[in-house]
């Protein structure tokens, strides 16, 4: 597999480390135990189409956030996590 | 026709005409008591455990493609109960025992192999977590033995003993664990259910489930029509999310590609089966002579059925540092199956909060040893409503109540087991 | 009371061996570079300040702060992307070091003194690239890694900062390897194993190539 | 050197260099051979027959092909540690005094006694294992098994290390190519005259593909010269490169590709310095699978008899390695191809039997030319083989019309037809699909970029090779983005090509499918009768196809017999899964440089050298290799050196280097409270100069890591983990930074490799540290109180940074100087602390006082423990969120029988104890139900004369002065331990206080 990383361009998958599905969001402060247990523990564990938390450790250190089909392995798109390249935010 | 070296003598002198299918080609009935989706290793077990064991034999089994063509006929062939935490010993016990008499309850030869699994370590921290976890073995009457340094030597010379980054210092040996022929469990299974009046459906895919006013379950639609059914339990390791989908369930399951390896044939030199507790590698010999190998998993989810070249290279880097004789014999063949990788490593056999539905899933990479083991317990719980009690831990709501059976310590991530 | 020395040791000092290696009866085809006792600053954005910090950084350096993966030549000092939002700041002679750069970008930035976390191995001759590929999956191809190209990268599973210097006199390419300093003397290893084939030529440098 | 007589060599042609020869020996007997022969072509050039014996039955086999696609001709090459099972002659380079030995035979090739399997054959069917050696139970592992095992394998493996290094390399380009054959080059062409980056990959070593040996004329040329003209405008063209001796074998996601080149396999070894082979990575942005095709069999009686060979082959023999496989040649085939053979022989001087052709017409042409030859041409099939280990002797053919005839041969060239080698375009799982015209599978849905061309396309003639060849290099570099013009294609024109599929002729005698696994047309019937009825049930039940040879040229005649079986049709019964790699790869290659002592990096501290001069013993943690302890003159175990160090700091002082710490600036506004979020306690609130212990959990509640964190200023934070876990926890952070919490102004940056960090340790430290320390500095304990952090400077002009932390639960200070420096900084240590008697102490000292202290540590932190089970609850705020924080409170995981950490001492204080021993209730019998936890770490204590440890167990906390039972069977130990507090030493913490 081939990232092509917003930053260093495509590079190798050896440079990437998997962490899992970008769609869950972590719950806010105060949140219910229930809502915590759904967002560490089930998936939707999606055969297709999936949006995936990546990160370039091998690299720029960025993580990533990686549009890719779990059936035939092709990404669609890669973006920076939201607090990446926070140095222009409102610049 | 029972199977034997009579059997088989005899045939021969008609040219092998005589031999029937091994199991029949039954085609769909409209109800069944159990319908046990997914044939595989742990659906035919689960099929003949409840004919032969609860006197259920109104049962269906059903494929959606041919039988085994799963996980059942992707792993790297090993049995062993060498777990270490309350829940998987004593299950994985229960299924030793299971495959040592496996080829007497089936008259199938699964070439169940006793040749023992060794789990080398390389560090003090490594020895002392394997002595806690054969401790745990023998206490719970599995046999277990520590092997220092110079008894690893004897049993495997062919180690780099030498000039290794990370030199093995010993190792945790069951001596009853060993392989068995993959492809004949199911074979095996499916020849035995099928004596027993199970019907073993090929090319037959669940599209969803039936549902009553109650939303109790009642059947499956299938790509073979509507089959009724009291009870569904599903087996379906590398589609469990998508098939629990069908029922509205959302599972603590992510899928994963795992890529197992094996070697042009040679003569035997590997006795056992070996796993490096530097790296990811395992190893042993099948009696065809191909070393049969894997390591760990591509680390993304994936349902793909094939891996990449980072995992390929990862398992040999194992292989030659552990064994630099293995440097001249050749990879034949790369695959890769879809692993339903759990949150905590560990399986769930279980109702559903689906009345009527049973669930059978969350393998990870350790599902093939516990054929027997998974087909016993998960009969139990379709003909009974209870949990054998030696399943009785791997319950779906354990990671609600924070119960998780977590052997590697890593916790909610499925691609670290 | 007698005042204590404290010398600076490279973490080469004990691998690097300079003079030849590997194969004898071929003009060296890699040359490699140690250059000892630099100064390398870690400079990263604050949130926000992207802008502020490229004008500190044209003040202080003359040039502008790298924003995408390039090595950027200032008079005296090298600034090397090194991901989103930061950039190394690679010098010698004490022209930047970590006090007074904390001075220049203390509005801007957050800065973190690597001068002594990294080795820099300067790779060169006609089998550079040809070495080089068996450690880099980076396209090393003139076309696709000019003068001034940077990356961010790994080798033998190891981070480090890779860019292509200017060429030599003769007009072989360089490329400049930062690598973490106790991976130094393994990683060192590694590289003379794949560049033994071609014959190496091996010296340490108190300059900047 | 001794002249051998080649006595099936032709005088002339061929590409073989006769200016070249070389001896080389097979079994032990000394044959001679040229330059340029492979090891097949040299045996046939001396006259053998027999090469080796098959799998099950042990029947002898000769050479069936001239490629990788060989079943049957498989040696062990060299000897030695460099001997090489299962190595195919038809690809082995001849070289000088090359060893091949035959393989998979006892006593001998010739007379080899386990060929009486035979005998067995009628009971040796496919699966027959399957039905019997049940029974005794026991006797499979005691006898069955071993027999089997022993009798199966192919040949021995060395047995000892490989003595050769294999090294690993990336490449990239816009346009790869598979085969140097016409299609190959033409694309090559094609595509580098684009101005495209080209790779062609060509597993032979020579290139050119069928054209080495079927010849032909292309632009008006001889082929040979056209390839030459073709290799030298290639090699004007500058980013085109041609790598011969490598094999594409794997297509990877993305356009990555891998292949292996055989660097130096066509020598004896490999010249120092250099590699035996080399794998490749190569990143391609299109690809042209220009591999070609294999001839099929046809599967009849007595078909693997030595002397059988593939039409394609004999002539490949014939033509470029001048040497002949018979002298007297009969030829079966079934379509136009197969009679270019014919032509072969008669233009080498070769005698044809006669041709026997299973297509109803014969072109007057053909008819034609056996008139002028004087052979005859048999209309049918051939039906067996009259012959044995000394080759063919007779062929029976039964004539269309059913009358028999029998023809006398030394040689047999069979044709099939030809399948295009579609097992690059299938390697993701795409199926190819069935084309009628030829009878064959052609690619389909090859993975994205990737193309086929020419034979490997179905395209077998000349001209439509070259063209297509042509056309998919000039697309396939217009689609990566080169601009450049293609030029005028090569020419030339398209041979007949007319065939009637024929797969099997029925007949008395075993039919062989897959030669190397013995699988009979009759197994297959067999598998079918059985309800193996998927291919991949076939496949399975057969061992069809699983061979060294990958089925190469049994998998389609398989699957068309057991279509004919079942009364589907080929494409309906389908093809089971095509599998990397393409041929089979070294072991070792993959491997490369990450072997021995190179598997993985090693990491050293920055007083790695130093402690090596001082004798240190190494331990391996994670990547690092750290001083375990420093054995002194006299001192007989490790035992009695960590109990002096420890001593000696207990007593007096010692330093250990603790840089293996992950070490981590967190900077920014926002620091301290991100800090707040990561860990359980809050570090926010924490004065400048301060330094606090910190505990971070995983979001599932789990302890996940823990050290101790520094503020240095405002917003700059120094945070440690611990060696284990410094490169997941720097993932972590950046995951909470960058996507659970962007809006907080905070960076991050790793300086484990900045920082040299000694932990100076014992009541003395002060004496040591004052000695080194700028006297400036204020080092009194209201100077410098416990938990304080700062920067100093030292005698001689350098900064550190001092903490005053203790692990071992003494007065201790943690110094730390740039990295450069720590050298120096543990020799000034050394020379200041020389008057205090200063002992450097290694990871078992550091262990054995964390123990005494009741520090936890990996045992500990083993990912299944929660801030509770050790102890440390109250750290965890109330008042604020932070990762784990939810889960942490789940029941099970708040459950009052948890295990929990306690400390342990044996009742006899002579007693050893041991790690990983269970902790059963006194008086009990050990079961799973009184199994209450297990020892996590244990040391002997020279503060306490006694061994020591930290347990996880039931309720510990609430049991302190119970007598339990310590039982670990493994060991065969069994003895009574006390619970106790886990801190055994200055509980109160005076001493590091003080």
């Amino acid at each position: 597999m081939r990232i092509v990383c917003p930053f260093c361009g495509e590079r190798e998958l050896g440079e990437f480390t998997y962490l899992g599905d970008a769609k869950p969001v972590r719950p806010a402060a105060g949140a219910s135990e229930d809502e915590v247990f759904d967002y560490v523990y089930l998936r939707d564990n999606v055969a297709g189409e999936t949006s995936e938390h990546w990160y370039h450790g091998g690299g720029c250190r960025a993580w990533l956030k990686i549009a890719r089909n779990t059936l035939t392995h092709e990404i669609s798109s890669v973006e920076p996590a939201a607090g990446v390249g926070a140095a222009k935010v409102g610049a | 026709m029972k199977y034997s070296i009579f059997s088989l003598a005899r045939a021969a002198l008609s040219g092998h005409k005589a031999w029937q299918r091994t199991w029949r080609d039954a085609s769909p009935k409209d109800h069944y008591d159990v319908v046990i989706v997914g044939g595989g290793g742990h659906g035919l077990a689960t099929a003949w455990f409840l004919a032969s064991e609860y006197g259920i034999r109104n049962v269906a089994v059903l494929e959606k493609g041919w039988i085994g063509s799963g996980n059942a006929g992707r792993n790297t062939t090993i049995i062993r109960s060498n777990y270490g935490l309350p829940g998987n010993t004593g299950f994985y016990e229960l299924s030793m025992k299971l495959w040592e008499r496996m080829e007497q309850d089936l008259n199938y030869n699964t070439m169940v192999s006793q040749r023992g699994v060794i789990n080398l370590y390389h560090s003090d921290a490594q020895r002392d977590a394997y002595a806690r976890r054969g401790n745990t073995m023998r206490i719970n009457g599995i046999d277990a033995e520590l092997l220092d340094l110079a008894a690893v030597r004897k049993m495997m010379p062919f180690l780099n003993f030498d000039n290794a980054r990370f030199p093995v210092q010993g190792g945790l040996l069951q001596r009853r664990g060993g392989t068995a022929r993959h492809d004949a469990v199911v074979w095996g299974y499916a020849h035995a259910a099928s004596a027993l009046g199970v019907d073993i459906i090929q090319n037959c895919e669940v599209s969803g489930f039936v549902r009553d006013a109650n939303d109790k379950v009642t059947g499956v639609e299938t790509s073979r029509g509507k089959i009724g059914a009291d009870k569904v339990g599903m087996a379906v390791a590398g589609s469990s999310s998508r098939v629990a989908a069908m029922a509205g369930l959302r599972l603590p399951i992510e899928s994963h590609v795992l890529q197992a390896f094996v070697s042009e044939a040679i003569k035997p030199v590997i006795p056992n089966v070996m796993t490096f507790g530097a790296g990811h590698f395992y190893v042993s010999q099948s009696d065809k002579g191909g070393l049969v190998f894997g390591g760990d998993i591509d680390g993304y989810n994936s349902y793909a059925q094939r891996g990449n070249m980072p995992v390929m290279e990862d398992v040999c880097e194992g292989g030659m540092a552990l064994m630099p004789m293995i440097g001249r014999v050749r990879l034949l063949r790369q695959w890769g199956g879809i692993m339903d990788m759990s949150m905590d490593g560990s399986p769930i056999i279980d109702k559903t909060p689906v009345d009527g539905l049973y669930l059978n899933a969350g393998w990870c990479y350790g599902g093939f040893k516990a054929t027997p083991g998974s087909g016993f317990v998960f009969a139990h719980l379709l003909a009974r409503d209870e949990p054998h009690k030696e399943a009785a831990r791997f319950r779906l709501d354990r990671f609600r109540r924070g119960a998780a059976i977590d052997e590697k310590g890593v916790g909610a991530q499925p691609n670290l087991h | 009371m007698a005042e204590f020395s404290w010398v600076s040791r490279s973490p080469l000092q004990h691998a690097l061996v300079a003079g030849a290696y590997g194969a004898r009866d071929v003009e060296p085809g890699v040359s490699l570079t140690e250059v000892r006792n630099f100064e390398l600053i870690q400079i990263m954005a604050r949130r926000g300040r992207w802008a502020d910090l490229a004008s500190a950084a044209k003040t202080r350096f003359g040039v502008a702060a790298p924003d995408v993966p390039k090595a950027i030549q200032s008079p005296d000092a090298a600034l090397i992307w090194s991901g989103p939002d930061q950039f190394l700041v690679l010098s010698k002679g004490g022209k930047h070091t970590f006090a007074p750069l904390s001075q220049a970008f203390s509005q801007s930035a957050s800065l973190s003194d690597q001068s002594h976390a990294r080795a820099l191995i300067g790779v060169s001759g006609a089998k550079a690239r040809t070495m080089l590929a068996k450690l880099s999956s980076i396209d090393l191809h003139p076309t696709v890694f000019p003068i001034g190209a940077a990356a961010a990268t790994s080798i033998d599973h190891t981070s480090v900062n890779l860019w292509r210097g200017n060429d030599r006199p003769d007009g072989q390419a360089v490329f400049n390897l930062l690598v973490f300093a106790t991976f130094a003397e393994s990683l060192w290893h590694t590289i003379l194993d794949a560049a033994a084939e071609y014959g190496v030529s091996i010296a340490y440098a108190e300059e900047l190539a | 050197m001794v002249s051998l007589a080649q006595t099936h060599r032709l005088a002339s042609g061929g590409l073989i260099d006769r200016s070249a020869p070389l001896n080389f020996s097979f079994d032990g007997k000394i044959l001679a051979g040229f330059q340029g022969d492979t090891l097949a072509s040299a045996l046939i050039a001396n006259g053998v027959k027999l090469v080796g014996r098959s799998f099950k039955y042990h029947r002898p086999r000769g050479i069936l092909t001239a490629g990788s696609e060989e079943p049957n001709a498989l040696v062990e090459l060299r000897t030695g540690a460099r001997r090489e099972p299962n190595t195919k002659a038809t690809t082995a380079e001849l070289y000088d005094g090359l060893e091949a030995a035959s393989q998979n035979r006892w006593p001998s090739l010739r007379h080899d006694l386990m060929a009486v399997n035979q005998l067995f054959a009628p009971i040796f069917v496919a699966g027959f294992y399957y039905k019997t050696f049940m029974w005794p139970a026991k006797f499979w592992e005691a006898i069955y098994e071993p027999a089997i095992r022993r009798a199966a394998g192919l040949g021995r493996a060395a047995g000892v290390a490989d003595p050769d290094h294999y090294d690993k390399a990336w490449a990239h380009c816009d346009v790869l190519i598979a085969g140097s054959g016409p299609a190959g080059l033409a694309a090559a062409l094609a595509a580098g005259r684009s101005g495209a980056r080209v790779i062609l990959c060509e597993e032979d070593f020579a290139l050119g593909g069928r054209l080495l040996a079927d010849g032909g004329t292309i632009d008006r040329v001889p082929a040979a010269e056209w390839i030459a003209r073709t290799l030298a405008e290639l090699a004007t063209l500058p980013d085109v490169r041609i790598m011969s001796r490598t094999t594409l074998f794997g297509v990877y996601d993305g356009g990555t590709y891998g292949a292996i080149e055989r660097v130096n396999d066509h020598l004896p070894s490999p010249p120092e310095h250099q590699v035996r082979q080399r794998l490749w990575r190569i990143v391609a942005k299109r690809s042209i699978v220009a591999a070609g095709a294999i001839e099929r069999p046809v599967v009849f009686a007595g078909n693997d008899t030595p002397g059988v060979m593939m039409a394609s082959a004999m002539r490949t023999y014939v033509e470029r390695y001048a040497a002949t496989p018979a002298r007297r040649v009969a030829l079966f085939t079934n379509n136009e191809d197969g009679w270019r053979t014919a032509e072969t022989a008669l233009r080498a001087g070769l005698q044809i039997a006669a041709v026997v052709d299973a297509r109803p017409e014969v072109s007057a042409a053909h008819r034609a030319l056996a008139a002028k030859a004087g052979f005859p041409v048999l209309n049918g099939s051939v039906v067996g083989v009259d012959g044995g280990k000394d080759g063919v002797r007779k062929i029976a053919v039964s004539l269309t019309g059913g009358a028999r005839a029998e023809v006398e041969a030394d040689g047999l060239a069979v044709s099939g037809g030809w399948n295009p080698a579609v097992g690059l375009t299938s390697y993701h799982r795409g199926r190819p699909k069935w084309q009628d015209d030829i009878s064959a599978f052609v690619p389909d849905s090859a993975p994205p970029g990737m193309v086929a061309a020419g034979a490997a396309n179905g395209a077998f003639g000349l001209g439509a090779c070259l063209s297509q060849g042509f056309a998919a290099g000039a697309a396939a570099a217009q689609s990566a983005g080169c601009s450049g013009t293609a030029g005028t294609p090569p020419v030339a024109d398209d041979e007949a090509f007319s065939l009637t599929p024929l797969w099997h002729v029925a007949g008395k005698g075993k039919a062989f499918v897959d030669h190397q696994h013995d699988v009979t047309a009759s197994d297959i019937e067999l598998a079918q009768r059985e309800g193996f009825e998927s291919v991949e049930h076939l496949k399975r039940y057969t061992t069809l196809g699983m061979a060294t040879d990958q089925g190469k040229t049994s998998n389609v005649a398989g699957l068309a017999i057991m279509a004919a079986v079942s009364g589907r049709s080929i494409p309906e019964t389908g093809t089971t899964i095509y599998r990397p790699p393409y041929v089979p790869v070294a072991i070792g290659a993959f491997a490369g440089h990450h072997r021995d002592e190179n598997f993985h990096a090693t990491r050293l501290t920055p007083s790695h050298h130093w402690a090596a001069e001082q004798g240190a013993i190494f331990v391996d943690t994670g990547l690092w290799k750290r001083a375990q302890w420093y054995p002194r003159a006299g001192e007989k175990d490790w035992l009695e050196s960590v109990t002096r160090e420890v001593k000696a700091v207990r007593s007096g002082v010692g330093f250990c280097d603790v840089s293996t710490l992950g070490k981590i600036d967190v900077h920014g506004p926002d620091a301290g409270a991100f800090l707040d979020r990561v860990y359980i306690n809050t570090f926010s609130n924490l004065a400048v100069g301060k330094a606090r212990y910190g505990l971070m959990l995983r979001e599932d509640g789990m302890v996940y890591d823990d050290g101790t964190t520094s503020r240095l200023a405002e917003d700059h934070y120094f945070l440690t983990t611990t060696t284990a876990k410094a490169g997941p926890v720097m993932q972590h952070l950046e995951f909470c930074r960058q996507v659970l919490f962007p809006e907080l102004d905070v960076q991050l940056t790793s300086v484990s490799d900045q920082w040299a960090q000694f932990s100076v340790a014992g009541p003395k430290t002060r004496d040591l540290l004052r000695k080194i320390v700028d006297p400036a500095e204020d080092l009194s304990n209201e100077g410098f109180p416990f938990m304080g952090a700062r920067e100093v400077s030292l005698r001689g002009g350098i900064k550190a940074r001092l903490f005053r932390i203790s692990f071992s639960g003494e007065m201790a200070f943690e110094i730390s100087v740039p990295a450069r420096y720590g050298d120096a900084l543990v020799r000034n240590l050394m020379l200041a602390g020389k008057r205090f008697g200063v002992t450097p102490y290694g990871t078992e000292a550091l262990g054995v006082m964390r123990i005494e202290k009741g520090h936890v540590a990996g045992p500990e932190l083993n990912g299944t423990t929660t801030a509770a089970d050790l102890g440390l609850a109250k750290m965890m705020s109330t008042k604020k969120d932070f990762i784990g924080r939810a889960m942490a409170g789940r029941e099970a995981l708040a459950a009052a029988d948890r295990q929990v950490v306690v400390g342990i001492k044996p009742t006899d204080k002579m007693r050893r104890l041991r790690s990983g021993a269970h902790v059963i209730p006194k008086g009990e019998i050990p079961g799973p139900d009184n199994d209450q936890g297990y020892v996590a770490s244990v040391c002997f204590s020279p503060t306490l004369d006694q061994w020591i440890g930290l347990a996880l167990v039931e309720r510990g906390r609430e049991r302190i002065g119970e007598i339990v039972h310590a039982h670990d069977p493994l060991r065969g130990e069994d003895y009574d331990v006390e619970l106790c507090n886990s801190v055994f030493y200055d509980p109160d913490g005076g001493r590091q206080r003080g």
